[in-house]
């Protein structure tokens, strides 16, 4: 029903610009074969980085952050219009689906484990950041020494991981999903789950309005809720 | 001192040999790793062929605009001296030492819509920022001073004897750098067009930055290896195979036939070199 | 139609500071040794080098004038130009080498007319040959070919026989000689050999360090050379010593290396003083030396005037056929150089290491001052 | 006549004009739009200095090995004729190439621990990934090629005679290399060494594939540049200032120094150019 | 200690083929056209290029044998070698060139070496110039001191004068002579010059196209050339033509041109038969050529033997006193060069234009087969 309302408007050659979190590919693209009010072009990078393009005046349709802290900042500063919590996500441990010595949360912090996590600027590194705060000093500083690298995005985590250069990795579930087997998943407890929760939002002076509003209903609804799920995403909050 | 001879020959060949090895074990390692299949499913693949397309549009706009630009402001270059012209060489030279995250923060800072100029160019209608112009405003940016230096050398070394017998001939300097010098320059400025055409098709952090990745509109193959490159790696490397035997074959064809071409200043004087096979002649192979 | 050039121009080391005029039919040889100017007097004539002032005019055209801001581009003064290396365009065949300058017709007529050029100098089957497949006599011809298919309005000929071996100077010589009498236009020749000078130019003018020291026909020049530079260049044997006034107004010259010579020549003036001992050189030529066994007296020293016979005592360093005459080299203290018959030689039985005098007559005998000198 | 020639010269003018308007306006934008404050407070940052410091210390150890290594090398392709020296040749400039993902992923693909050779290297103990060393290994990577290049013609470019003329003097190969080669093609080789230096001091992508971004281990300037872009881009932007006059200045030494060097073939002929400045002197400007 | 040498070695358009061997003392110049092979044969003692097959050998030390597999590297062959360009080493001072080559000894002696041997050549004060700082003519001493500080067992000189321009190459060649003389080792001098052969060479060998075509004392191959090529390269005069036998042994040869000259040489065998036209070239030289007013009979052309004399009819296209003598430039329907004195000029009061008629005796033509002509 929300669909129509973007529809009725749309003419079928408009294209929409969609800067999207690198963990939302899957997700994504699987929603827009439910989307008919326009074509829609991805931009897949950190969110981050996207948002520091249009900070920097840059205009894509649609904003898509794998945190709600980014579109917010946006929002403040009136570069995107409010942001809609569209999704959740579960952070998990990521290790390689054959062999490795990692075999429960425990073992992140022994002596010769190797890690990577995302760095502090980008979602997934402050939501490792959060997981790691919530352990005792002991075995946060045992599990940071373990660390190989920060990842400037959740990508390079999982690069990291299916090339065997780290044992393990902080990674979102959906992640793990579209690694296609390559990876399996070890549950954080959830006395340390951090909330990650994914915010949109339209782009102020966004060129295709009605559309990228129309999208943003979209994912919101039933065909967009469903196309997340699918991708190993959690529902909306 | 016949053992110290083939030592330092031996020690010749063992660097080499280690450099060749280094430098090409990894490109081997795409092709090894990358299964036939994987790379006819990559090529299959509909957003694979839409970066290739892509990609070869806009490096052939960007490598048209380098050469048109360039190969005049190359050959004002290389003929004129003025003051501040080793300023001028470094600055067309900078590029080629930046960090393309750098580059695409630069173009950004210049022609993005809060940019130097960018609002200039804004209110004119033009904003390249994620579109296909933006991709071959960024390719043009990083590619171009390989160009321009090649060509600049290539230019400076024709002998100006030729220039000026053109120009007593009655040939203005339109026609003699038209008829002389680009003919004879035509090895080094081929040469530099294949590395700026190789440096572009390349090309990842700036285009990233300035253009964003839009399958179809600016995500050229590096954006779409780089996609790929957690979720799908054997695609990833499937592309990457695709990518190097593309610029393994411009650089070798060009290779190939810029040796045939009238070269640099030899002017009817016989080149120098003596008969035989080099020094190894004397080393007693 | 005469050429008029008076230019100055500031060079890495001096400034060159030439004025000359060439009339129509005349060449003009400028000889100098390496790195005189003399092709930089031609790239100016070209208009390929705008001195710091200075004037060109071409019989009513005026090509350059510094003053009046008049400097016309290479390509609208029609100049023939024949560069050291030839210059040509490596990657044209021949016949496009000498249809290059050629403007108007079809392309057809052009070649036909670039290969009727190449014809004239008896290499039109090479039209279609690049030039890095000719020989040096031949891309020589392609060269003088080109520079006159455009009926130039002046010739300038940088050293055109330098790139030649020895054994296609002779041929490459007399067409250009040809070419210089069948075009009734100005012509200016750079060489830095003498005897080349003297058999294409109609005049010489010497050139050293961006001045032209002496002009004249060259059989002048060769026997009354201006300085000790000109006198080596053209041939002389050159020895250098302290010149005082002697009986008779001669001079005489005490030798650097030993003996006294003397010579019909005025002591010059060396600055304010007249008399007194003046450093000079003195000259003659190869030619005007005879050699006599030693105690044999060489005529009578003492006499006065024209017969005064000059007499030094020499070691033979050398002794060189060179066709019908031999070269003897001499050891006087300071080399010399004697070219006697070949039968004189044997009369002497003379051999290396052997003691001779070394003769010639007073009149033969030029005293320069060294102040202009420069030699190497 | 007259008119078209001005038309030309100013259509070279306004080439070059654009050429270096286009090419420096994004450097220029870099420093205009990070304050001086911006600047200070990016060195005086502890994160960034550790960058500088380990960006400092990795180039200087790859460039090191470059040349080290790649000085014979060069060498050898300079003076030896063999079989398949094109395809040598073409191989040794891949690099120059590849997308540094693309370089990254190769890497990986060949020295990772699942790597062609990275297994054996693995059971020796040396396993690069994620260390200061792999990062090393991804410079030397990227930036030899330009110093091969470089290197090459340079030792190419050197009169035979001499080489020859120190062998006659009783100079061995070795010899006559380090005391006569390396001397003559010295400016050469430092414009190839500044190039490679400064391709190294701007590499990104691959060190992140295949070094990843460890503070004080792995993460130099383009990657600190590349973590701040988001969240602190007047730091990115100083941080790039410090990286773009670093390497402005270091071209631009070499530049100025190379001009005294002993160059190419001169060897006792004077060099052809005539006196004057270029054609515009025919030009009358 | 003589140098002895015996190559094979495939070049470019022809294969290179010597055989030669040089005593102590002895300087044989190579002479020969551009691309000849010259500097190849050079290479090859030196050990710079391996030949196909061949020996080197130096006294009783094999430098070379291709079948037993020897091949000493130029480094351990101690060849003193001077380069046409001399090859200075464009970043050392003239007494670190020198010094280069010294082993042994500190550094401050072997400078001290250096100084002295440069001191030797006239240009100790020299010594911390570098090359470019340096005239052709030092540098040409600088290379020379190089080469002969290390005491060489042989010297090999390429061109050594070409580089030279007119001015300094008198100097530099006495310097030469003398350096040839005191050295008591083979010489090797390589020249594309004849008059520079002949002045500085014991021997003369004669290089076309990678073969020795005459080898002889410098005047012997002048009076007698073997081949046109040869006498061209002597500064001969050529003409061609097709020989038959006529009276009293003569050879009888009709010029290409027009006109017959006759010579007290027979006619070359040519292939398999004896009589019949043969396609030969006449050669004489220009100082043998007198000139006569048309009409003036110049002696008896029908008389028999040594006292012959030929006459043609031509034209004078040129006139060019060189020191003391004037060569007049001639048009038979082949071109001709005469040299006659400045008097003989002036008694016939010749002008450019002029009909006359040049003779030369009988006995001073050579003809020779046309098969080894390969002049340009
Ligand atoms: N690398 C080579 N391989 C084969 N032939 C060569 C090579 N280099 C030169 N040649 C040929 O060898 C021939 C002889 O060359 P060389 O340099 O010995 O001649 P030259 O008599 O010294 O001539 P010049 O007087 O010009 O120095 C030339 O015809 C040249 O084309
Ligand atoms: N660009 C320049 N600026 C100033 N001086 C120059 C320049 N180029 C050459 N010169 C100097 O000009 C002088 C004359 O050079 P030019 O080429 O005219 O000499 P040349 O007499 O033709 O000598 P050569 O016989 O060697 O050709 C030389 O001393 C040279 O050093
Ligand atoms: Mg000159
Ligand atoms: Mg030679």
């Amino acid at each position: 029903g929300d669909d129509d309302r973007g529809g009725g408007s749309a003419r079928p050659d408009v294209t929409i610009k969609v800067s999207a979190a690198a963990s939302l590919k899957k997700a994504l693209e699987g929603y827009q074969g439910h989307f008919a009010a326009a074509t829609v072009a991805f931009s897949f990078a950190g969110s981050d980085e996207l948002a520091a393009q249009i900070e920097q005046g840059v205009r894509p349709d649609v904003f898509a952050a794998a945190n709600t802290k980014l579109p917010d900042a946006l929002h403040a500063k009136g570069l995107v219009g409010r942001p809609v919590r569209f999704a959740t996500n579960r952070l998990v441990v990521a290790v390689p689906a054959e062999g490795g010595d990692v075999r429960s949360f425990a073992d992140l912090g022994r002596d010769g484990v190797s890690l990577a996590i995302g760095s502090p600027t980008v979602p997934v590194g402050a939501y490792t950041r959060t997981v790691l705060g919530r352990l005792s000093a002991a075995r946060r500083k045992a599990i940071e020494g373990n660390v190989r690298s920060q990842e400037p995005d959740v990508a390079g985590v999982v690069g990291k991981l299916t090339q065997g250069a780290v044992d393990a990795g902080f990674v979102y579930r959906s992640d793990v999903r579209a690694a296609g087997g390559r990876l399996r998943e070890i549950a954080i407890p959830d006395a340390l789950q951090p909330a990650v929760t994914y915010g949109v939002a339209v782009v102020a002076g966004a060129p295709h309005r009605g559309q990228a509003q129309a999208f943003v209903d979209g994912l919101v609804g039933p065909d967009g809720q469903a196309a997340l799920r699918a991708a190993g995403l959690g529902p909306k909050p | 001192m016949t053992a110290r001879r083939v030592a330092f020959s031996a020690a010749l060949v063992v660097a080499l040999t280690v450099c060749v090895a280094f430098l090409t074990v990894p490109v081997v390692a795409i092709f090894v790793s990358s299964s036939p299949g994987d790379l006819l499913d990559g090529l299959r693949d509909p957003s694979a062929r839409d970066a290739l397309r892509l990609s070869l549009i806009c490096t052939s706009i960007a490598t048209g605009i380098i050469v048109l630009v360039g190969t005049p402001a190359a050959w004002l270059l290389a003929t004129r001296r003025f003051r501040g012209r080793a300023l001028v060489t470094t600055l067309v030279e900078l590029p080629l030492v930046l960090p393309p995250a750098v580059a695409g923060i630069g173009l950004l800072a210049a022609f993005g819509p809060k940019g130097l100029v960018g609002g200039a160019l804004g209110d004119l209608g033009l904003q390249p920022v994620l579109t296909t112009a933006g991709v071959v405003v960024a390719l043009v940016f990083v590619a171009a001073p390989f160009y321009l230096r090649q060509a600049q050398s290539a230019f400076e070394a024709i002998d100006r004897d030729w220039l000026d017998a053109s120009r007593t001939l009655g040939a203005g300097e339109l026609r003699t750098w038209l008829l002389i010098a680009i003919p004879v320059a035509r090895g080094g400025l081929v040469t530099g067009l294949a590395l700026a055409w190789g440096r572009a098709l390349g090309e990842f952090g700036a285009t990233l930055m300035f253009a964003g990745s839009f399958r179809g509109v600016t995500q050229t193959v590096p954006l779409a290896i780089y996609e790929r490159f957690a979720s799908d790696f054997d695609g990833a490397l499937a592309l990457s195979a695709v990518l190097v035997a593309l610029s393994a074959a411009v650089l070798l064809t060009v290779k190939l036939l810029g040796s045939g071409s009238p070269g640099g200043s030899e002017n009817g004087r016989e080149q120098r070199r003596g008969p035989g096979n080099g020094l190894g002649a004397g080393v007693g192979r | 139609m005469s050429l008029e050039l008076e230019a100055r121009h500031a060079l890495r080391s001096f400034t060159l500071d030439v004025a000359l005029s060439v009339a129509p039919g005349e060449c003009l040889a400028l000889a100098g040794p390496s790195g005189a100017g003399k092709s930089t007097v031609l790239r100016i004539v070209a208009g390929l080098l705008r001195p710091d002032a200075g004037r060109v005019r071409c019989g009513d055209d005026l090509w350059l004038d510094r003053e009046r801001g008049v400097a016309l581009p290479p390509e609208q003064r029609a100049c023939g130009y024949v560069f050291q290396h030839y210059a040509l365009f490596p990657h044209l065949s021949a016949a496009r080498n000498v249809a290059y300058g050629l403007r108007g017709g079809s392309r057809a007529q052009r070649r036909t007319t670039a290969i009727a050029a190449l014809e004239r100098f008896g290499i039109g089957q090479l039209a279609d040959a690049r030039p890095r497949a000719l020989s040096g006599g031949e891309r020589q011809r392609v060269a003088l070919a080109r520079a006159v298919v455009r009926r130039p309005r002046a010739l300038l000929l940088d050293e055109p026989l330098t790139a030649l071996d020895a054994t296609t100077r002779g041929q490459a010589t007399r067409a250009l000689g040809e070419l210089l009498r069948e075009h009734e236009v100005p012509a200016i020749l750079v060489t830095h050999d003498f005897v080349e000078a003297a058999t294409l130019g109609t005049t010489v003018a010497i050139v050293d360090r961006g001045r032209i020291v002496q002009r004249g026909a060259p059989a002048e020049v060769a026997a009354r050379p201006a300085t000790p530079f000109v006198a080596d260049l053209t041939g002389a044997v050159v020895l250098t010593g302290v010149a005082s006034s002697a009986d008779h107004g001669l001079a005489k010259v005490a030798l650097d290396g030993g003996g006294t010579v003397l010579s019909t020549d005025p002591v010059p003036a060396s600055g304010g003083a007249a008399t007194g001992p003046v450093p000079v050189a003195v000259t003659t030529h190869p030619w005007e030396i005879t050699l006599h066994p030693v105690g044999e007296r060489p005529g009578d020293l003492v006499d006065v005037g024209g017969s005064a016979r000059n007499a030094l005592a020499a070691t033979v360093t050398a002794i060189t056929p060179i066709g019908n005459r031999v070269r003897v080299g001499l050891d006087t203290g300071q080399p010399l150089a004697a070219e006697v018959t070949g039968p004189a030689i044997e009369r002497l039985g003379l051999q290396v290491g052997d003691r001779v005098t070394a003769a010639w007559k007073a009149s033969a005998t030029r005293v320069l001052d060294r102040g202009g000198s420069s030699t190497a």
